[in-house]
């Protein structure tokens, strides 16, 4: 029970972004991708989500191709999401956009309440910003209510994107033991991180991944031999 | 201007209102899910008027009931704008939804040429009307005035019963929250789990329903003829925007706004009758720059 | 220019589109038809007409670019334009620049010729002042006694010239008169309900409106809805092309007018040939009885055909010039469906008018226009030269007795 | 060369133009048409720049339009240069009163606000009637032309001129200020206003400043076309005809000022095509057009024009 | 107005400013002085950027006073107070999405030159080497003819601190330079930026959650705690107060 990606290649606005990624993610494991600036660690994340749409490869969940899927699938299938600019919606309170997503796979109240619950366990932090405003947040205050959100839904895999980007180190610790005990009480669950700061992770990955100019490996002497410190034009 | 002109202002406005608010109310929804002002909505308008007339025309000489007018007037426009809503956002906004709002706007400025140049090649150029239906419910005396029972009674119901309804839906269904967040941002409502393209089929499809109902309840009060969908949607462009985009509450107020103010100027100064609707507009975005309601903005810095 | 053309081109336009296109409409089918009768019977002398259309509905600026570009094709041509007073004082000095006849088939605005002097433009029907002067004459032989008047035109020059006229020469005519309100919804308004609100609290004892076509009938129809059509009494110079669709709507003792004197059913032509002809002829292509475009359209027709004939038989069969054809027409004589018309040398026509009042009768499921008067164009027409504003002051109140003023039928 | 080979076409399609219209004189209407619509939708191009869209530009060729003929009627012997300049100096008038109001809106309501104004203009024009003439428009007599006093053909050849030599310096001007570092600043607006404030400039004024010459270039088209029309109506004003210079406006891209210019050659194009060939559907051919504009060329012929360039000049090699 | 290290550039009285039941700057008295290199940090929430916010105009206090350089500021929106000499870079980059990056450095270069012509090409008007220099110095030139808009978010970050730099200020705030910044590059980056910043005699304000970079670059350390400035001194004294290790660094 884990996602393989095959091949996968992807192109954005002429570019392309992702090369020949070919990596599985299993249940369990907290996976690190990390790679500086513009080496493609947001594309990857969105592609998993089916954002973007592959230019070719294969992506398999127990043994069906999630490419030809529409994205919003993704969310019935348990994948949890949070964007690299929180985008928390500002029309809802804090607490209608945490349960949003469960909402939508129509997860009774009941069930809702109990997984907020667990979150807040979690997240302690979150709790007296529930009922203000998703227009108010701070840029940190986003980040955690964005992570809030995936993990209701992410019951399978849950893709965060920077998510320490801008928290304060106090929070960042406390957010790196939230996905630590996350990792304890749902031992089936893929954490996929993406991370431009490897010193922020803090040991909180199983797995690293790396990823520079949309090659991925797992460790950064795979890579085709000089690429990274090739010229700028490919 | 006497207190009993004051009156009689005021009752024409506001069943002048209850049709603008019906109209507009589609509108300020697809501005708000879309952020684009459908100048095709002026055809749901059409489109709804001219068939409802067609069908009622064609049960008139059946000895249907008014009931049965009443139920196949609205029926036919509630289908016939809903088919029409869907047919838009699946076979034009869904291939421009990524494209910028002006494109998709201009997009929509095609559809409605498109609309316009069809229905006149469905209904051809004559007046046409449903006046019939709007005599068989009768008439009522009000201050010493008759006045259609339909005008009075049945269009501000159907209006209000359209506020409350929509009102509810998008405030606490889930289906309103959906639609709160493709509005905001449809990348992320897409990875929450929201099938975006349909919450847009639907909506366009509520929209349309909406605009032709409100072509519908017009027809038996005035005449259809090519233009009168430009006519009616840039009145409901001024009400949307005063209300403040994808408002509903803002709606109805400002479609009571503009029907008083234009029934007022009727009786004062009748050469203003036609412009009240868009200074009414200019006055209250110079006093409210994003109109009467606004929603809340996400933080950008 | 004296070479014969192949054929005749006749720029034509009416309303296609629009509220205003319910009159328009069966003008063009009522062309079209007469057209094709007479090019089937051998044109003039053998040179066929052929007509292309200009929608007025589509506004005086791109309508005014497509008459310039008719008007300037090269070959023989000449324009049959407009229903509409707004776009006649527009076009006249255009088709006068550009040399080449116009017909002002409808229009009725007496402004657009009068002090003008055109040597291309005419008027082959009633102008505004012909059938203000008799409505007010009708006005007051049928209702003497009545002290209050309201008013709903149509805002453009013909509903704000016509009411101008019709109340000077009230006034001059009936100096007690009082106005109690002057409405002038816009053109093609979609609905009256405000204006007949506003009646309903003045209640006036004469309501009049020149409105006409699609606005006309919603107009009557909200009314009549709301019963105002029995609570004040109506003066509707136009209401002859609405009687037929508003069916019941309209009740007994509504003046009408017929915008010259062409009515189906006027009994001193129901069984005239040529008229009868026509109207059974023209029931059955549009299902519709003509209305007074109808009898326009024929009568302009006739008039540019009549002076082509006379001007070739004047040639000695030699092809004229529109010089030659612009006089011909200027002292034409000719006739249309109904009452023979002389043309002045203004480029006037001189047409009397009908007046009647509506009844219920069995025999069409629509009112009848009974009661007829005619008022000949003699008694109701400024001389030439005059400007109608003026003359109308100075009519004197014992003109309502005139003898000239016949009753039609028993 | 490449601006040689462009100057080059330019002289191509002016002659072409003078020849149309020596063959076939009344084609000289359609052509101050085409040439006014370009002018306008040349203005609508310089708000779009900035990001914002106006569906009420029209207001501003029906002032000038209204500006000109009152000066005609006032003036007798005036010269329609005068009345030209004097329905432009209206325009321009207006246009910066009404840009010190709407330069605080963006996006819809920019858009929206313009359209209400616009609406305004377009119903007193047609309601005020002893002072507009309503819904029938203002007539009056033909001008005299550079001192002349002309006949219609000779009138018609002269505004023709006077249009194309008017489009060519606008668009020559226009492009200037394209790429202009006060232009760049209207582009900015578009993408980011906080930014700009943040580094001092003011996205008002710059909007205002682009507003006001939008006003400009569109009373310069309307006052042409009422000119040479010898009558003003309302219709000049309604919306529809701003949503029409807005299509133009795209149909030809915004790119480049010959964009506008070449949009309003399609259109016209569009409608006489329309109007001879398909009466009855000429409206749908338009939107249709539009639609395939859109989905193909989203920024327009020259946005297309220019794109092929640039894809040739990455094959050969670009600095 | 030339101006000598340790006189007073920038002080706040008695800033307050609440959003309904939260305290975001709860009467703030605050002086920067010429010179200083000061790095805010603080719990998220804490009102850091609201902070930077009042101080440049974007929002206006409820009360207190803002001087810049002994001059009232608290009413003037950030444009006047960016021709003062007030730089800014913003937590989420405020760039032009449309130019390409060296476009951005133009536009920037004409608004601080006001050399803002409507005949002149941009590029004509710019100060060309200042943008060569500045696209140098935040190693963006092989960037400059990419839109803004395809830069990845750590290149972001860089443009809009150049973009401000651009301006020459007086004082340059920025809002968390080096989050989303690669950690391989934030010392290299920061390196550069106050490098620059020093050269030209900049006074610096910047919010930071990264110790390690506040230790090495900032003269001074003010803390935020819900709205108020809790601690303000040596980096070193500050890192030492026991209330601070708990409630930012998050040490128990
Ligand atoms: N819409 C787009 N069009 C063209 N290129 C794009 C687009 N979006 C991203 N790119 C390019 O794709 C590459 C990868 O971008 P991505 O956002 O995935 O990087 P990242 O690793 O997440 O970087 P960061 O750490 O800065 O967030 C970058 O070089 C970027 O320039
Ligand atoms: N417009 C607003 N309306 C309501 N509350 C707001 C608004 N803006 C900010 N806040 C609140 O004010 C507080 C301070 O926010 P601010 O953005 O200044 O925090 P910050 O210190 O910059 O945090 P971070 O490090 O996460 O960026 C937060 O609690 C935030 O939720
Ligand atoms: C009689 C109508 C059809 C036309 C009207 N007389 C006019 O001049 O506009
Ligand atoms: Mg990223
Ligand atoms: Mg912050």
């Amino acid at each position: 029970m884990s996602l393989h990606i095959e091949s996968m290649r992807v192109d954005l606005g002429g570019n392309t972004v992702l090369r020949n990624v070919s990596i599985s993610l299993p249940g369990g494991e907290t996976v690190a991708v990390v790679g500086r600036n513009g080496a493609g660690k947001t594309t990857l994340l969105r592609s998993i989500m089916g954002l973007v749409k592959p230019a070719s490869g294969l992506m398999l969940l127990d043994g069906r191709d999630l490419c030809a899927e529409p994205a919003h699938l993704r969310a019935a299938a348990g994948f949890g999401y949070a964007p690299e600019d929180r985008v928390i919606f500002p029309a809802l309170s804090v607490a209608q956009n945490i349960a949003l997503p469960c909402e939508v796979q129509r997860v009774p109240r009941r069930e809702i309440e109990q997984r907020v619950e667990a979150v807040l366990a979690a997240m302690p932090q979150l709790k007296p910003m529930l009922p203000r405003s998703g227009a108010a947040l701070s840029g940190g205050q986003g980040k955690m209510v964005a992570l809030a959100r995936a993990l209701m839904v992410g019951t399978r895999f849950v893709l965060l994107d920077e998510p320490f980007q801008g928290l304060a180190p106090v929070l960042a610790r406390q957010y790196g033991d939230s996905l630590r005990a996350l990792r304890q009480s749902h031992p089936q669950l893929c954490v996929v991180i993406t991370e431009s700061n490897a010193s922020l992770l803090d040991g909180v990955q199983s797995l690293t991944l790396f990823i520079e100019r949309g090659y991925v490996a797992t460790d950064q002497q795979a890579w085709p031999k000089g690429h990274a410190q090739s010229g700028e034009s490919e | 201007m006497n207190l009993h002109l004051l009156l009689l202002a005021a009752v024409d406005g506001l069943s002048y209102a209850s049709l603008l608010f019906m109209i507009a109310l589609g509108l300020t929804l697809i501005c708000g899910v879309f952020g684009v002002i459908n100048v095709a909505h002026g055809s749901f308008y059409a489109f709804g008027g001219y068939s409802a007339a067609t069908v009622v025309a064609w049960l008139l000489p059946r000895d249907a009931s008014t009931a049965v007018l009443l139920l196949a007037l609205l029926g036919t426009a509630v289908l016939v704008g809903g088919v029409l809503g869907a047919a838009l956002e699946k076979g034009l906004m869904r291939r421009f939804q990524d494209r910028d709002p002006v494109l998709q706007l201009l997009v929509t400025f095609a559809a409605f040429m498109i609309l316009e140049n069809l229905q006149r090649m469905i209904w051809g150029a004559t007046p046409v009307n449903a006046g019939e239906l709007a005599s068989r419910m009768g008439t009522i005396e009000l201050l010493g005035v008759t006045f259609m029972k339909y005008q009075l009674l049945m269009v501000p119901g159907i209006a209000l019963v359209s506020f409350a309804g929509l009102q509810c839906l998008l405030r606490y269904s889930v289906a309103g929250r959906k639609l709160v967040a493709v509005i905001h941002h449809r990348e992320v409502a897409t990875a929450l789990g929201i099938d975006a393209a349909r919450v847009g089929l639907m909506t366009f499809a509520l929209a349309g329903a909406l605009g032709a109902v409100g072509g519908a309840l017009a027809v038996p009060m005035t005449t259809f003829v090519p233009g009168v969908a430009a006519d009616m949607v840039v009145t409901s462009f001024a009400v949307i925007a005063t209300a403040g985009l994808g408002q509903i509450t803002g709606a109805l107020i400002a479609s009571i706004l503009i029907g008083l103010a234009r029934a007022l100027a009727i009786y004062t100064f009748p050469e203003l009758e036609v412009v009240m609707p868009y200074l009414m507009m200019v006055v209250v975005l110079l006093l409210r720059p994003s109109g009467l309601f606004t929603v809340a903005a996400a933080r950008r810095i | 220019q004296t070479e014969r053309p192949a054929e005749i081109k006749l720029g034509m336009s009416t309303f296609m589109t629009g509220s205003a296109a319910v009159l328009g409409a069966p003008a063009k089918a009522a062309a079209d038809m007469w057209i094709e009768d007479f090019n089937a019977q051998g044109g003039v002398d053998g040179v066929k007409l052929r007509q292309t259309w200009i929608d007025e509905g589509q506004g005086a600026d791109k309508f005014l670019t497509e008459y310039r570009r008719l008007a300037q094709e090269p070959g023989e041509k000449a324009m049959l334009s407009a229903i509409s007073s707004g776009y006649c004082g527009a076009l006249a000095p255009v088709a006068e620049d550009l040399k080449v006849i116009n017909i002002l088939w409808e229009c009725s605005s007496e402004k657009v010729l009068e002090g003008k002097k055109y040597r291309y433009v005419f008027r082959t029907g009633p102008n505004g002042t012909l059938e203000m002067v008799a409505a007010v004459l009708h006005l007051l032989q049928v209702k003497p006694d009545f002290k209050t008047l309201a008013v709903v035109n149509q805002d453009y020059a013909w509903g704000r010239d016509s009411w101008d006229l019709f109340r000077n020469t009230l006034l001059a005519l009936k100096p007690d008169v009082k106005i109690v309100a002057e409405m002038f919804p816009k053109f093609g308004a979609p609905d009256f309900s405000a204006e007949v609100t506003r009646l309903q609290a003045l209640r006036p004892d004469v309501v009049l409106s020149t409105a006409w076509g699609g606005d006309l009938d919603t107009f009557l129809r909200q009314a009549s809805q709301r019963g105002l059509l029995k609570s004040s009494q109506f003066v509707l110079p136009l209401a002859d092309s609405s009687l037929e669709r508003l069916g019941s709507a309209v009740p007994p003792g509504v003046l009408v007018g017929f915008v010259g004197d062409g009515y189906f059913a006027d009994p001193e032509f129901v069984n005239d040939p040529k008229a009868r002809d026509f109207v059974k002829k023209f029931k059955e292509k549009t299902g519709a009885y003509p209305n007074f475009a109808v009898y326009h359209m024929v009568q302009a027709l006739e008039a540019l055909t009549g002076a082509y004939k006379k001007s070739l038989q004047a040639n000695a069969g030699k092809w004229p010039t529109t010089e030659q054809l612009a006089s011909t027409l200027r002292s034409l004589e000719y006739r249309g469906l109904s009452r023979p018309i002389r043309m002045r040398e203004d480029g006037q026509a001189m047409q009397g008018q009908l007046y009647g009042v509506t009844q219920k009768r069995s025999d069409y499921p629509f009112p009848q226009v009974g009661e007829l008067m005619f008022y000949p164009a003699e008694l109701v027409a400024p001389p030439v030269g005059a400007i109608s504003d003026a003359w109308v002051k100075t009519l004197r109140p014992d003109l309502v007795q005139s003898k000239l003023i016949q009753r039609v039928g028993k | 060369m490449r601006h040689s080979a462009f100057i080059l076409g330019l002289g191509c399609a002016c002659a072409a133009i003078l020849a149309m219209a020596w063959i076939w004189p009344w084609t000289r209407m359609p052509v101050i048409t085409f040439l006014s619509y370009g002018m306008a939708a040349l203005g609508l191009s310089v708000l779009m720049r900035a990001g914002q869209v106006s569906f009420g530009h029209a207001m501003y060729a029906l002032i000038s339009g209204y500006g000109a003929a009152y000066t005609v009627r006032a003036f007798p012997g005036a010269d329609a240069l005068a009345a030209l300049a004097a329905g432009v100096l209206s325009a321009v008038i207006a246009g910066a009163v009404v840009a010190a109001f709407v330069s605080r809106y963006r996006g819809i309501f920019f858009g929206m606000l313009n359209l209400g104004i616009s609406m305004v203009f377009y119903s007193l024009a047609g309601k005020l009637y002893t002072w507009t003439g309503g819904t029938d428009g203002l007539r009056f007599d033909r001008p005299r032309l550079f001192g002349m006093a002309l006949d219609r053909s000779g009138f018609e050849w002269g505004m023709m001129l006077l249009a194309l030599v008017l489009a060519m310096l606008c668009g020559w001007a226009v492009q200037r200020y394209f790429r202009s570092s006060a232009g760049q600043i209207a582009v900015a607006i578009r993408s980011n206003e906080t930014r700009l404030e943040y580094i001092g400039l003011s996205a008002r004024a710059a909007l205002m400043e682009a507003y006001v010459l939008s006003s400009a270039l569109v009373g310069i088209g309307g006052a042409l076309l009422a000119l040479a029309q010898g009558l003003m109506t309302p219709e000049g004003g309604y919306w529809l005809r701003s949503g029409e210079y807005v299509f133009i406006a795209i149909l030809g891209g915004a790119d480049h000022a010959i964009g506008a210019f070449l949009g309003a050659a399609a259109f016209e194009l569009i409608l006489l095509v329309g109007a001879a060939y398909f009466t009855n559907i000429w409206q749908i051919v338009l939107g249709v057009t539009l639609l395939i504009v859109i989905f193909f060329a989203p920024s327009g012929l020259v946005g297309r024009f220019r794109q092929s360039r640039l894809d040739k000049g990455m094959e050969g090699g670009k600095s | 107005m030339n101006s000598a290290p340790g006189d007073l550039l920038l002080e706040t009285r008695g800033l307050t400013l609440r959003f309904g039941a939260i305290n975001a700057a709860d009467n703030i008295d605050f002086t920067l002085r010429q010179g200083e290199h000061l790095a805010v940090i603080g719990a998220n929430g804490a009102g850091k950027t609201t902070f930077i916010n009042i101080c440049t105009g974007y929002i206006k206090p409820s009360s207190g006073t803002v001087l810049f350089a002994g001059r009232d500021i608290t009413l003037k929106g950030p444009r006047q107070i960016a021709r003062l000499g007030v730089g800014r870079s913003f937590q989420l980059p405020q760039l032009f999405l449309e130019h390409t990056v060296q476009e951005c450095l133009q536009l920037a270069s004409v608004a601080r030159d006001r050399k803002i012509s409507r005949w002149i090409p941009l590029a004509q008007n710019a100060n060309g080497t200042a943008v060569a220099e500045m696209l140098e110095l935040v190693e963006l030139t092989p960037y400059r003819n990419e839109p803004a808009a395809a830069l990845p978010e750590g290149r972001r970050k860089l443009l809009d601190v150049a973009i401000a730099l651009m301006l020459e200020p007086r004082l340059m705030i920025m809002d968390e330079p080096t989050s989303g910044v690669a950690s391989e590059d934030k010392h290299a980056v920061m390196r550069t930026i106050m490098a620059a910043l020093r050269q030209r005699n900049v006074t610096s304000w910047f919010v930071e959650h990264d110790v390690d970079i506040v230790l090495a670059y900032a003269t001074r350390v003010a803390a935020w705690i819900d709205g108020r400035v809790a601690a303000d001194g040596a980096p070193e004294a500050v890192f030492s107060d026991p209330a601070i290790r708990r409630e930012v660094l998050g040490e128990r």
